[in-house]
């Protein structure tokens, strides 16, 4: 192929089990876009790879002479993409998984977005009124559970009487669903919703009651509801990462800490509009605690099973 | 006014038959341009990624043969029990059923010679499948129930159930994702091609094809299936055991849909998920129905089809067009070829009155 | 949790969520219900109510009126419909692989459409959506009113539409045409009724509720378009129409049934009953079979669905 | 004078025979023509393209001297002609009412109370009793005739075109019918009427037109012709001489229905207490007005339907009821009533329905496999002593014509040389020559030993070949007779339900 002979270019690709509108895959989509812009680097992508089709797809890029290949390798992408790894050890492999890297030239990363969940919890557990807070998410897997698990321990750590309802939907993407077990929590006397998917802020939008984000700054969503958001920048793992390879400096590596608060890899949303509606002392507690997590004193705890409503 | 009606023309000669789908799928592409050029796509570079990345390598190649060993099972799957008239829209829920017991087969069962490994795998998933069928066959037949619901919303039971396995005592130990632990070696279908996944399971599937030709032409099951399905009344007054042959036609039709399943499991993933599936059951139905029912035609409806997916997503890829245009191709070459395909048999007639 | 589930205010939630849930289901079912008694069944459902739900939504993106998006959305359900009047009526093709197809090519047409128009933003565009009307005076009814009379007008409708479809088919000369049709073709072509333009006309009428089914779930149960937010709701509708023996009543009493296992089984979780939720997820499905195998002695299938209509075609 | 139909030259194709060819039909008012011709001669095509139901190929239609063209059966409608098929276009779950309202112009809203006056008119006017309100399927097949009509005089029809009217009814609903004709001609309508009986032609008719393969090959009044020049011109040669019955040489019981009991699926009780005896060497006539139980009988004695009470004992074994396979299993050789509906998979090959019954069996089977070679060869035997008409054994069973179809199952049904034969109207719809077919092949199979039972609604064909006869009535047997000392008249009365 003679198109694909090697200018010199840098050559990212991401393989996306979803469409990119789905916001985990999008975060990492927004990322590589700003970074292949900015150093000027060449980016493909393909989304919506099914199961079946993904051994395929990572072989085809890896085939056409990729520097750079990452994705969300969750369930159907794990074993394809690390064979494929293994056949081309001089290509750096990054993709979002559970498990373990794999030597030579296979990364893992996550999003780690329990340290925003768990401020928003205290934000929650210190303005709730009906001291019931909820959280409507997908399905009890551990970077959902890490989520559920921080926004709850967040909110008891200042409100010991607060109770936390819990409902899954099932999929990843059912809006309507979503909505009404949104709604079944406020008729329970939620005041206050964790939104780990799309769907709540319609509920909390009618019912008047505040609702967080997760994943991207969602307060354009609803912005008289939204009060906060989690938000994920895969921007800190992919700059460290391209950086390593061009240097040379590449290994298989666990990019967990580029995701975390302290490396600008998560944070919490602005207030926005909202700002006004937050009491002064609840604001200063979260800067508090935000400084302590970035300087390391204060560590948010990982609960990675599965939390269940009170 | 004028009006249209369809009526039968006179035989057409061989050739035109074999020109047909030529014809559809350039229909078909012409068709489809009007999207890519609005998505601002170049219309021949599109096309020509579309061959290659079905047909323009070995590796593309096989990889279609990849694509269409689960569309030919389910498409059987389909064909059979509709040739019955079991009207089975729950081949979907038959291949997890099946691949719900392939992996339970190539998880626990280590303590089995590993040559058994393979066979046991097959026939546990075959009957996986064909158990599940027969709920809906005996609702039918016992009930009277409708066979298009209960089949339809048995999928969507058996997805909850996989889910419930696959967060439960399915889930891999170390893992919270809903996925199984790894089939072990032995289970693995084997390649049969270096560098590629030419698997066993397309020897399985092209058997299945033959075998299901063998028993529509050649026994007196596929007899008495086939009149069931053409007019129950009549199978029943000659003294076929009409009840038994739809339950039969059940197991056969799960059965080979729950094959389909295995081999998802055994080739592809080597464990269990959620998303074993990308709606081939659902596909299989279309197969089934562009195959007019009988093997072969649902051998090359898979292929037809295959090569239109892999092509579609390899071209989306390629040539930065969205990839929904994926159904948008699939759906109107599916249209086109059942166009053309009634146009051997019919001529279009304009009348005015 | 016993004091919980005999709440008022639980109880007004699941009546509410029940009739919410059940909109796009009983609207579909309608649709489906004129099509089927006609003798067509439109397995294009899941498909146009994904491209109502597309063009309804972006509609209204763009030009701000919701009540456009609504139009647009029965537009496209019968721009659908007409395609699948030409493949199984005119044509006479399978019903079955006509809807599928329509269902494949339409449900990637909305998307590619909704790509090309917004592009992939990660914060997908929003409209304001239709808000829940409280209807004078009824809304205070204790249960009742903050249930049944605080709805979207879309529900509204659609609980007018029930009636109106009975009355359509039961006492209109159109729904006497219609039912013979669906019954025996061949009767009514011999008496002078134009089988395959009322087939076609059924489809359309049919292809408009699913449209705007669909775009109930963009326009007022949502504010935004997202890939699944049909979500199989298309083919419960088929399996409503057939729980309520082609009858618009029994379809609505039947997804109203499903809307209140769908509604019952989400709180069910918030109230922290310990089981798998899977299993929760699985209840509606089950139930409904259920359901089905209790009516299903007195089934009376419109004898000639399935078949296409040809006069020439011996034995038809 | 001015005839109200006149077609001309009409041709009509279909993709492999030419139905009509180049017909030429007047029908003048007041006038009932019938026409006539064997299975597959093109009557009922010709009446399609009359009612606007197929647009033909050549030729010209004139209503009152005026050319026409339809486009369908609407355009037909208005200029005042309506068909009654020989398969009733109704809608079995609809009311009466509802049947005759279909498509009329109106208003939006259906207007019953209009409707209801408008048909209750036209009954009294022509002497046609129908509920208004009650649903189809639970007339009579002579009461649903009737609707067929009141349907065609509601839409204000001046012609009727009646394919077969009287191949599924009852002699006495025969008479009722002819009483209605002529109603209707004395009050200006003019009618025609096909029938394969040609008694029926001779008496109701005014003049005759016969087709044979397509063409028009005669025309003839009634008075200046009969009923042996018709059949030859219909065949196109003499048939065969009158049959000759036959002494009976009975032997042992074959067959014997002990107290059989059956309600139908209205819950009706269909047949009661039933008890017969059926012995080697003859025939037994089982005649009856249809909707008497004959049909549910016939479906016991074929082992479709259990019966709810008694017995079925086939040459002195008791067979478990409801089970078709084990009375196939005794020999039973069985001619349903509806050959198309039970007897036939219409889209299947010549012989392939010919096993339909010994599939099952050595040699045609083995092991559960088929073999192809004895299915042929049995096949050919089937088709060659039952001189089956058809393009081989390969051709699809529907491309046959009505006689032929029946032949089929004939073959299929006694080539194995059975000890009973239940036929249930054999010659419905037959034209005379097939019908003369039947008729020979059941008093073969009683020379030969077998016993024969004959469930017919056609009196004549009760006397023709029963050696004794039994008449059924409300599920029940109301009398028995040898033919050789029946009486018609009496007979007659047992069916109207009158003993003494
Ligand atoms: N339901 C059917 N399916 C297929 N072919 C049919 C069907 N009914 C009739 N035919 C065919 O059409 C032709 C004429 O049909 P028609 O009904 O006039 O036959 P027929 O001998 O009068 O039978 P009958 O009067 O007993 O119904 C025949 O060749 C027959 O085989
Ligand atoms: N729709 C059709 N398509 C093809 N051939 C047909 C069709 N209808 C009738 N034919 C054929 O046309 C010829 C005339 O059939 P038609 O039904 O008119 O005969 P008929 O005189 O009414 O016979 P019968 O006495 O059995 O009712 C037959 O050969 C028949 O098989
Ligand atoms: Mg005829
Ligand atoms: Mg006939």
């Amino acid at each position: 192929d003679a198109e694909q002979a090697d200018d010199g270019v840098f050559k990212m690709a991401a393989i996306f089990q979803t469409s990119i509108e789905e916001p985990w895959d999008g975060a990492i989509h927004v990322a590589a876009l700003k970074i292949a812009e900015e150093m000027g680097l060449t980016y493909e992508f393909a989304e919506n790879v099914k199961a079946a089709d993904f051994s395929k797809v990572v072989r085809e890029y890896s085939e056409r002479g990729f520097d750079f290949i990452i994705g969300d390798a969750f369930l159907a992408g794990e074993e394809p993409s690390r064979a494929v790894a293994k056949d081309y050890p001089d290509i750096a492999y990054a993709f979002g998984s559970e498990f373990d890297i794999q030597a030579p030239n296979y990364s893992v990363f996550d999003n780690w977005i329990h340290e925003p969940a768990y401020l928003s919890g205290v934000i929650a557990g210190m303005m709730t009124e009906s001291n019931v807070l909820g959280v409507v998410a997908a399905i009890p897997i551990p970077e959902v559970n890490r989520l559920v698990g921080a926004f709850k321990a967040g909110a008891l750590s200042v409100n010991s009487n607060v109770t936390v309802k819990v409902a899954m939907i099932g999929s990843w993407f059912d809006p309507p669903k979503a909505k009404e077990a949104a709604v079944s929590m406020i008729e329970a006397g939620a005041d206050f919703l964790f939104a780990e998917r799309f769907g709540v802020f319609e509920a909390a939008k009618e019912a008047g009651v505040y609702a967080f984000g997760n994943m991207s700054d969602q307060n354009a969503l609803a912005p008289d509801v939204v009060i906060s958001s989690c938000v994920w920048d895969m921007y800190p793992v992919l700059k460290n990462s391209i950086d390593a390879i061009q240097n040379g400096t590449w290994k298989a590596q666990n990019l967990k800490d580029w995701s975390m608060m302290a490396a600008g890899g998560s944070s919490l949303a602005p207030y926005h509009g909202l700002e006004s509606k937050i009491p002064a002392d609840v604001k200063a507690k979260v800067a508090d605690l935000q400084k302590q997590i970035m300087a390391g004193t204060f560590v948010v705890p990982v609960i990675e099973t599965p939390t269940v409503s009170d | 006014m004028i009006s249209m009606s369809i009526v039968k023309r006179k035989p057409l000669p061989g050739w035109v038959i074999l020109v047909i789908p030529v014809a559809a799928v350039f229909v078909t592409l012409l068709i489809t341009a009007i999207p890519i050029l609005f998505a601002g796509g170049n219309v021949f570079k599109a096309y020509g990624s579309l061959f290659y990345g079905a047909l323009g390598s070995k590796f593309n190649l096989l990889e279609t043969f990849v694509k269409a060993s689960p569309l030919i099972l389910t498409g059987l799957a389909v064909a059979f029990a509709f040739r019955a008239k079991f009207w089975n829209i729950g081949a979907e829920g038959q291949l997890f059923a099946g691949a719900i017991a392939a992996t339970w087969v190539g998880i626990y069962f280590t303590w089995l010679p590993s040559f058994l490994v393979l066979p046991v795998m097959i026939i546990f998933g075959f009957f996986a499948g064909g158990l599940w069928a027969t709920i809906p066959a005996f609702l039918k037949t016992k009930l009277k129930v409708d066979d298009v619901v209960t089949t339809l919303l048995l999928n969507y039971v058996i997805f909850h159930i996989m889910g419930a396995l696959l967060f439960g005592p399915m889930q891999m130990p170390g893992s919270s994702w809903p996925r199984s632990a790894s089939i072990m070696d032995a289970a693995f279908y084997p390649m049969l091609i270096a560098r590629s996944r030419f698997h066993f399971g397309i020897i399985v599937s092209f058997v299945a094809i033959l075998v299901i030709w063998f028993i529509n032409s050649k026994t007196v099951f596929g007899y008495q299936s086939r009149g069931v399905g053409i007019n129950l009344e009549a199978a029943k007054f000659g003294g076929i055991n009409t009840g038994m042959v739809i339950l039969k036609t059940a197991i056969i039709s799960g059965g080979l849909a729950g094959l389909a399943g295995v081999g998802e499991v055994a080739a592809i993933h080597h464990h269990l998920m959620m998303d074993v599936s990308t709606g081939y059951g659902y596909t299989g139905i279309v197969i089934a129905m562009l195959g007019n029912l009988h093997p072969i035609g649902v051998a090359l409806a898979a292929f037809f089809f295959s090569v239109i997916s892999v092509g579609a997503q390899t071209m989306g890829r390629v040539a930065g067009i969205p990839t929904y245009i994926v159904g948008v191709i699939e759906g109107v070459a599916l249209m086109t070829m059942l166009i053309f395909i009634l146009l051997t048999e019919y001529k279009i007639r304009w009348t005015k009155s | 949790m016993m004091s919980e589930i005999f709440s008022v205010a639980f109880i007004t939630g699941i009546i509410a969520a029940t009739l919410r849930m059940s909109t796009p289901i009983i609207l579909a079912t309608l649709g489906e219900i004129i099509t089927e008694r006609s003798g067509v069944l439109n397995l294009g459902i899941e498909g146009t109510m994904l491209f109502g739900a597309a063009i309804g939504f972006l509609t209204t993106l763009s030009t701000g009126s919701l009540w456009l998006g609504v139009l647009a959305a029965a537009l496209a359900g019968i721009a659908l419909s007409l395609i699948m009047a030409i493949l199984s009526v005119y044509l006479g093709l399978s019903q079955h692989v006509s809807g599928l197809g329509i269902t494949i090519f339409a449900s990637g047409l909305a998307m590619f459409i909704y790509r090309l128009v917004v592009g992939s933003p990660t914060v997908p565009p929003i409209i304001d959506p239709f808000s829940p009307i409280a209807i004078p005076l009824l809304s205070r009814i204790p249960i009742l009113g903050g249930s049944f009379f605080t709805q979207y007008s879309l529900t509204y409708i659609t609980w007018l539409l029930i009636p109106a479809v009975s009355i359509f088919l039961f006492k209109t000369r159109a729904g006497l045409r219609v039912r013979t049709i669906g019954q025996n073709p061949f009767a009514a072509d011999t008496v002078g009724v134009n089988v395959n333009l009322t087939r076609t006309l059924c489809l359309a009428a049919g292809g408009a509720f699913f449209g705007v089914a669909g775009a109930f779930l963009t326009l007022a149960h949502q504010n935004m378009f997202l890939i699944d937010v049909i979500g199989g709701r298309g083919w419960i509708a088929i399996a409503m129409t057939i729980f309520g023996n082609w009858n618009p009543v029994m379809g609505a009493v039947g997804g109203l049934i499903f809307g209140f296992l769908d509604a019952l089984q989400l709180r069910l979780q918030t109230l922290g009953v310990d089981l798998p939720f899977h299993i929760f997820l699985m209840i509606p499905y089950l139930i409904t079979i259920f359901a089905l195998i209790s009516v299903s002695r007195k089934a009376s299938v419109p004898a000639g669905l399935l078949k296409p209509y040809r006069r020439e075609d011996k034995g038809g | 004078m001015q005839p109200v139909i006149e077609m001309r030259g009409v041709t009509k194709r279909f993709v492999d025979v030419i139905a009509n060819d180049k017909v030429d039909l007047k029908l003048f008012p007041k006038e009932i023509v019938g026409l006539l011709g064997e299975n597959g001669a093109g009557k009922t095509t010709l009446m399609n393209v009359l009612f606007g139901y197929y647009n033909l190929d050549g030729g010209k239609l004139l209503i009152n001297g005026g050319e026409v063209t339809f486009g369908s059966p609407k355009d037909a409608i208005n200029h005042g002609i309506a068909m009654i098929h020989q398969h009733f276009t109704l809608v079995q779950t609809q009311s009466v009412l509802e049947n005759v309202m279909i498509g009329m112009e109106g208003s939006f809203f259906l207007n019953k109370k209009k409707a209801r006056e408008k048909l209750l008119g036209i009954e009294k006017d022509f002497g046609l009793n129908l509920d208004p309100d009650a649903i189809v399927w639970t007339l009579s097949i002579g009461e649903q005739q009737k609707l067929e009509i009141l349907k065609s005089l509601y839409r204000g029809a001046k012609t009727l075109i009646m394919d077969e009217p009287t191949a599924v009814l009852a002699p006495t609903e025969t008479i009722e019918l002819f009483e209605t004709l002529r109603i209707l001609v004395a009050s200006g309508h003019s009618i025609i009427f096909i029938s394969h009986h040609l008694q029926e032609v001779m008496d109701i008719c005014d003049r005759v037109i016969v087709l044979r393969s397509g063409k028009r090959v005669a025309e003839r009044k009634v008075s200046e012709t009969s009923i042996p020049e018709l059949a030859s011109l219909m065949v196109g040669r003499e048939l065969l001489e009158r049959l000759e019955r036959g002494e009976a040489k009975t032997g042992n019981a074959v067959l014997e229905a002990r107290n059989l009991k059956v309600r139908n699926n209205r819950g009706i009780v269909a047949v009661d207490n039933l008890s017969f005896t059926l012995r080697e060497g003859e025939v037994l006539g089982v005649a009856g007005v249809s909707g008497n139980g004959q049909t549910a009988l016939s479906e016991m004695l074929f082992g479709q339907v259990k019966p709810e009470d008694g017995e079925i004992h086939i040459s002195g074994k008791n067979i478990p009821g409801g089970s078709p396979s084990a009375i196939i299993k005794e020999g039973m050789a069985r001619i349903p009533e509806d050959r198309i509906k039970t007897g036939l998979f219409m889209d299947l090959s010549v012989k392939e329905n010919m096993i339909l019954e010994s599939h099952v069996n050595e040699p045609i089977s083995k092991k559960g496999l088929i073999n192809m070679k004895e299915i042929r060869s049995f096949a050919e035997k089937c088709i060659n002593n039952f001189s089956v008409k058809t393009d081989g054994m390969d051709a699809p069973v529907k491309s046959l014509s009505g006689g032929n179809l029946q032949k089929v199952i004939l073959a299929r049904e006694l080539v194995g040389k059975p000890k009973v034969v239940v036929a249930c109207q054999p010659t419905r719809g037959l034209d005379v020559g097939a019908m003369e077919y039947v008729h020979q092949a059941m008093l073969d199979q009683k020379t030969d030993g077998a016993g024969v039972l004959l469930i017919s609604d056609d009196l004549d064909e009760i006397f023709l070949l029963s050696d004794r006869i039994i008449v059924m009535y409300e599920g029940k047997i109301i009398g028995e007779v040898s033919t050789n000392e029946a009486d018609r008249d009496k007979i007659g009365l047992w069916m109207s339900g009158v003993t003494s």
